[in-house]
């Protein structure tokens, strides 16, 4: 992220290509913006919803017609009224921001939790296009918020890709949360990386056993966000930035903010509350 | 490299360099603002703090404009009390730790003022200027009077060095800094940012939730390289050189016009937070090839010419 | 193309479409104007003319800076008895020539003003704005007391529209349109430049002669569109946007901003005189594909949201 | 010049390398800054003297080293003080401005009177180097105030440039006007283009021998200059301004702005005065 490409990151508004619905409260929407389209997995932008707020999102997918999407999940005001937006409507963009995954060794166990699945979907198309062997495992509560079925059953068919589904309630799947599941392929199959998002519980979790299999690890983090480019402080975790130093911390990164990981944040007004 | 001839003393406060750390960038936390000493800041301000907790505007709140940044956060922060646990962090802290202050009244600011003297503030720096939150900007900033007032009340109740942070938004600044200076200020910090604003012109709306906010970055520099120069001829206090500061050329152009003391805030967006030590490096180059021993040899120059 | 959409009324005067000359832009002698009104321009305002002719600053008088330009040129013009004979050229302008007056005094103002009128001018411009010649700019201009004598004298003694262009070097733009509207204004033009400087650091020296001078350019485009809108919700008045102006869609966020006409200025140094047409295309297209009939239906939509 | 051109050209301030008097009352002042080593033959830069003024002057040379030239008459305060600079001192640059001499033709006749021959001397290696047939007339009072003797015969013995030197008393070379000389030449030769430079009556005389002689003609006009980039208007030559759509200006132009040329000039104040 230079400095030109923070300069040259004005606001830009896109036209609504096309929405769909992941499940009952997820959906992706498509647009088409240029510098949107050069993302990297793991990074996210700024998406102005006009009138109501404007909020980080994953870029969940690039296609190669230039255009691109996120992948949201209504848990508020601004997530409610962009899935409610429809083609045609107009969105902001800023971005993208951050830094994101890194495209690292040949074994690689994906894990993740809900719309964690957003920034790592994007993530496990340029790890089978990179010829990684690629192990898929997503959580959720239930078989209702589980995303990216058709795309992730699809990759298993069509490329081998060992796709794994787990809900708490065994409505799908295996029953149980995902970092569960993936103790027990830890078990059987030697990774060289393991690769999450999700709820930073899970997130800890996983970084507890990649430190016990001793397999690299990076994380996609979440913290309230405001200018994300790195001057508001508002997304700080220890003495990181996660719109700038982040959203993907590395195996080392985590261990520097460890005590925060899963523990601790700041709300809006920069008050410590638990995570 | 050699940094001595950069040490700056200002208001009794003793800076390995004339770098400062400007009020709202990421000065919230513990973290980052320890993040940003370790990068080489010789001072470092916090976020302005207010009595109680406040969650701020909602977003956007930071946009990019052609030449700048527009921001109107809207002084989120988590109240002095919980703030003062923050500071606890940062007792081993190697350079001054100034903490910016703001009230709905002078009695507001000198309480907050007082309870961050007490938590180990090295300074205090009054935030008598943000163009986009009611009640303390235009009511007290933009008041010559309420100016003087309220650095007196804070004066009477806090024995560390009190800064005054101006607003560029009125028709003569040196009114605002004579002010500040008749009330006992210990130095006057220039400028905070220019009201503004941007629409967006395909949902005709102003961007920012709260329709206007402050411009920063290079576009106000040559207003704020005007501001620290009137003021220097009119008051006789150390000075503080703030706006669009982005590489060692801007800092020493502020500090020739009669900065002793430069901060920095939204070039943190385009350099990182190597920003500190590059500057640092390139003032260190000037006063050599220049033949100055000492960075506040430089300070006020242009008023000779 | 079809311009007819852009054609613009404007306190009285038809113009072909909202962009206008800013004053001091090319604007003195007969051959320039007649070329920017050949280029495209719905209006041309001259250079600000005094009662006697004056020679200006010395040079430096307009510099660059990162984001824009700086002038302190000092109002230089021949006097209006001389610029009358200028204007004896333009009898056949085929759109309005605005004639922008300054003068040290409200009864100077007017005086200029009435012989201007007088010597055909389709409506008169007050410069009660300019940040850095002495005895016109602060002491008339920032002074709102001062404004509405001023407006005031001047309607007294012409017939033709008056707008006020108005400074943005004050902590409320509002109460000198408040000024000029109490005294009868026909159109308020915001804004003027803003008071800044530039120092080069191998000299010591500020670059201007004239030490101060006024930004132009894109640095303060947010400021003045802030100011256009903050116009827009306090008097009922057209209003002329003008800063920072250089494509069209900086022209239309002015006008959703309040802006009934636009000024371009130092744009003109970045596009050359195909401005004024590259924005009325630009306009245009935005009004089909926005499905608006008259440019006039964008006029302070922004204030809808 | 793009507008991109303009918006990067800031000024300057660079040292004073070397000086090198050209006769009592000119000196040539040597520089080293990258844009105007990109310089079009008559192109010219606004010289910053600090504390001073700053004027217009045209570039009159630029070295394989990078280094620049501008080479200028002792005429008033300015000129006086940048004159007596030294080598080290610090002089502040904005440009190059405005439009150039285009190279055509195969005959050139160059005719410069006084500091006229600044813009020439770079224009005249110009064509030398693009193997065009010059002949160059210097005019000047008398031999105290030709500039350029040394360069010009050097092109004369080495390139076989034509060189014809005339004062007005006689006191080297030819005796009378250039433009008289210039006649004479154009009588016997035929050229396809005339380049001047130099007092504006002179300019007039030899734009009316190029209308009479049907020969193309190119001049370098000067008006009072204050921002070199087209707005402030104080370089008005009809509906042209000098510093954008000149300095130099082809016979086209020329006929457009014919009632004014030789005649009629803005001062500082914007008042018209006679040439
Ligand atoms: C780097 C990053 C990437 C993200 N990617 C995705 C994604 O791809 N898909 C997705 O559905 N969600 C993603 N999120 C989370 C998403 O930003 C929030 O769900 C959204 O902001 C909630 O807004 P709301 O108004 O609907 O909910 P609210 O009711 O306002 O809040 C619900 C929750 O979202 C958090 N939140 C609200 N505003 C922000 C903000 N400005 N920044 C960060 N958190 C906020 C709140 O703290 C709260 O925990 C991402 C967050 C971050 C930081
Ligand atoms: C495009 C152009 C290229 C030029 N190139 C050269 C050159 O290569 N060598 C050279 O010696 N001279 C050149 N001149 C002329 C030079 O700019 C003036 O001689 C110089 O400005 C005089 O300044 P002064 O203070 O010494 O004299 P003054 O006493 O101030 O004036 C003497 C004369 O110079 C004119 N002048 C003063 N200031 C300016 C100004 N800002 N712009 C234009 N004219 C001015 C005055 O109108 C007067 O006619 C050029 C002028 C122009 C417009
Ligand atoms: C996002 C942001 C938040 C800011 N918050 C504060 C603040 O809380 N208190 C304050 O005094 N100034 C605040 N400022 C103003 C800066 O301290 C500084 O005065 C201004 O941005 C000009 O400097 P710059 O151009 O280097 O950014 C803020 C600026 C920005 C960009
Ligand atoms: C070189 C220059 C000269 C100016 N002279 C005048 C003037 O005489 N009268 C006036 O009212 N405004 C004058 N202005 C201000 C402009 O008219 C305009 O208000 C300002 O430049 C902002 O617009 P812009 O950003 O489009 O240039 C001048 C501006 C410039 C750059
Ligand atoms: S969101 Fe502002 S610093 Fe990260
Ligand atoms: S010098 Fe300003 S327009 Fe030519």
């Amino acid at each position: 992220m230079s400095g030109w490409h923070i300069k040259n990151n004005v606001m830009r508004t896109v036209e609504i290509l096309d929405v769909k619905p992941e499940n009952p409260h997820v959906k992706t929407i498509f647009f088409r913006d240029e510098m949107c389209a050069s993302a990297e997995p793991g990074q996210f932008i700024m998406v102005w919803i006009p009138g109501v707020d404007e909020i980080p999102l994953s870029i969940s997918s690039i296609y190669p017609d230039g255009s691109s999407s996120v992948t949201v999940a209504e848990v508020g005001e601004a997530t409610r009224a962009l899935t409610r937006m429809r083609a045609g409507d107009i969105i902001g963009v800023r971005g993208p921001f951050g830094l994101g995954f890194k495209v690292s060794g040949e074994r690689a166990l994906v894990v993740g939790g809900g719309t964690g699945m957003a920034p790592l979907m994007m993530l496990i198309n340029r790890l089978v296009e990179g010829g990684v062997d690629v192990t898929v495992i997503e959580g959720a509560e239930n078989s209702n918020k589980l995303i990216f079925l058709d795309r992730l059953n699809n990759l298993s068919e069509s490329m081998g890709v060992e796709v794994l589904f787990t809900t708490e309630d065994g409505s799908y799947g295996f029953r149980g949360l995902a970092t569960d599941l993936a103790e027990r392929v830890l078990c059987n199959k030697r990774f060289d990386v393991i690769y999450t998002c999700g709820p930073e519980r899970m997130i800890r979790k996983a970084y507890e056993m990649a430190k016990a299999y001793s397999v690299d690890f990076q994380a996609s983090l979440e913290r309230y966000m405001r200018c994300a480019i790195g001057i508001c402080g508002s997304c700080t975790i220890g003495k990181y930035r996660v719109c700038r130093d982040g959203p993907v911390f590395d195996m080392e990164r985590i261990g520097e903010i460890e005590e925060y990981l899963g523990v601790l944040k700041y709300n809006e007004s920069g008050e410590r509350i638990p995570v | 490299m050699d940094y001595s001839a950069l040490k700056t003393h200002l208001a009794g406060l003793s800076m390995p360099n004339p770098t400062m750390l400007a009020s709202g960038i990421l000065g919230i936390s513990a973290g980052t603002l320890r993040a940003v000493a370790e990068a080489g800041a010789g001072a470092v301000v916090t976020k302005s703090v207010g009595l109680k907790p406040n969650a701020g505007y909602p977003n956007p709140t930071v946009i990019q404009v052609e030449c700048g940044f527009l921001n109107a956060v809207g002084l989120p922060n988590p109240g002095i009390h919980k703030f003062i646990e923050e500071m606890g962090e940062l007792r081993d802290l190697n350079v001054p730790l100034i903490v910016s202050v703001f009230g709905f009244s002078p009695e507001e600011y000198a309480e907050v003022a007082s309870l961050a003297a007490e938590a180990g503030a090295s300074a205090i720096e009054l935030n008598l200027s943000c163009p986009h939150v009611k009640g303390t900007g235009i009511e007290i900033g933009q008041n010559p009077e309420m100016v003087k007032l309220t650095v007196r009340a804070v004066k009477d109740r806090v024995d560390r060095p009190v800064f005054a942070k101006l607003t560029p938004n009125v028709a003569r600044i040196v009114d605002l800094a004579e002010a500040a200076y008749s009330a006992g200020a210990d130095a006057i910090t220039a400028i905070n940012t220019v009201r503004a604003m941007a629409i967006d012109v395909e949902t005709f709306r102003p961007i920012l939730a709260n329709r206007f906010g402050g411009l920063s970055g290079a576009a106000i520099k040559p207003i704020a390289v005007r501001c620290v120069y009137e003021i220097y001829e009119s008051v006789d206090l150390p000075i503080i050189g703030c706006g669009g500061i982005r590489d060692w050329r801007d800092a020493v152009e502020f500090m020739l016009a009669g900065a002793s003391a430069v901060q920095i805030g939204s070039a943190i967006a385009l350099e990182g937070l190597s920003i500190f030590k590059s500057i640092c490096d390139g003032i260190i180059s000037y006063l050599r090839r220049k033949g100055f021993r000492s960075v506040s040899e430089i300070v006020g120059l242009a008023h000779k010419k």
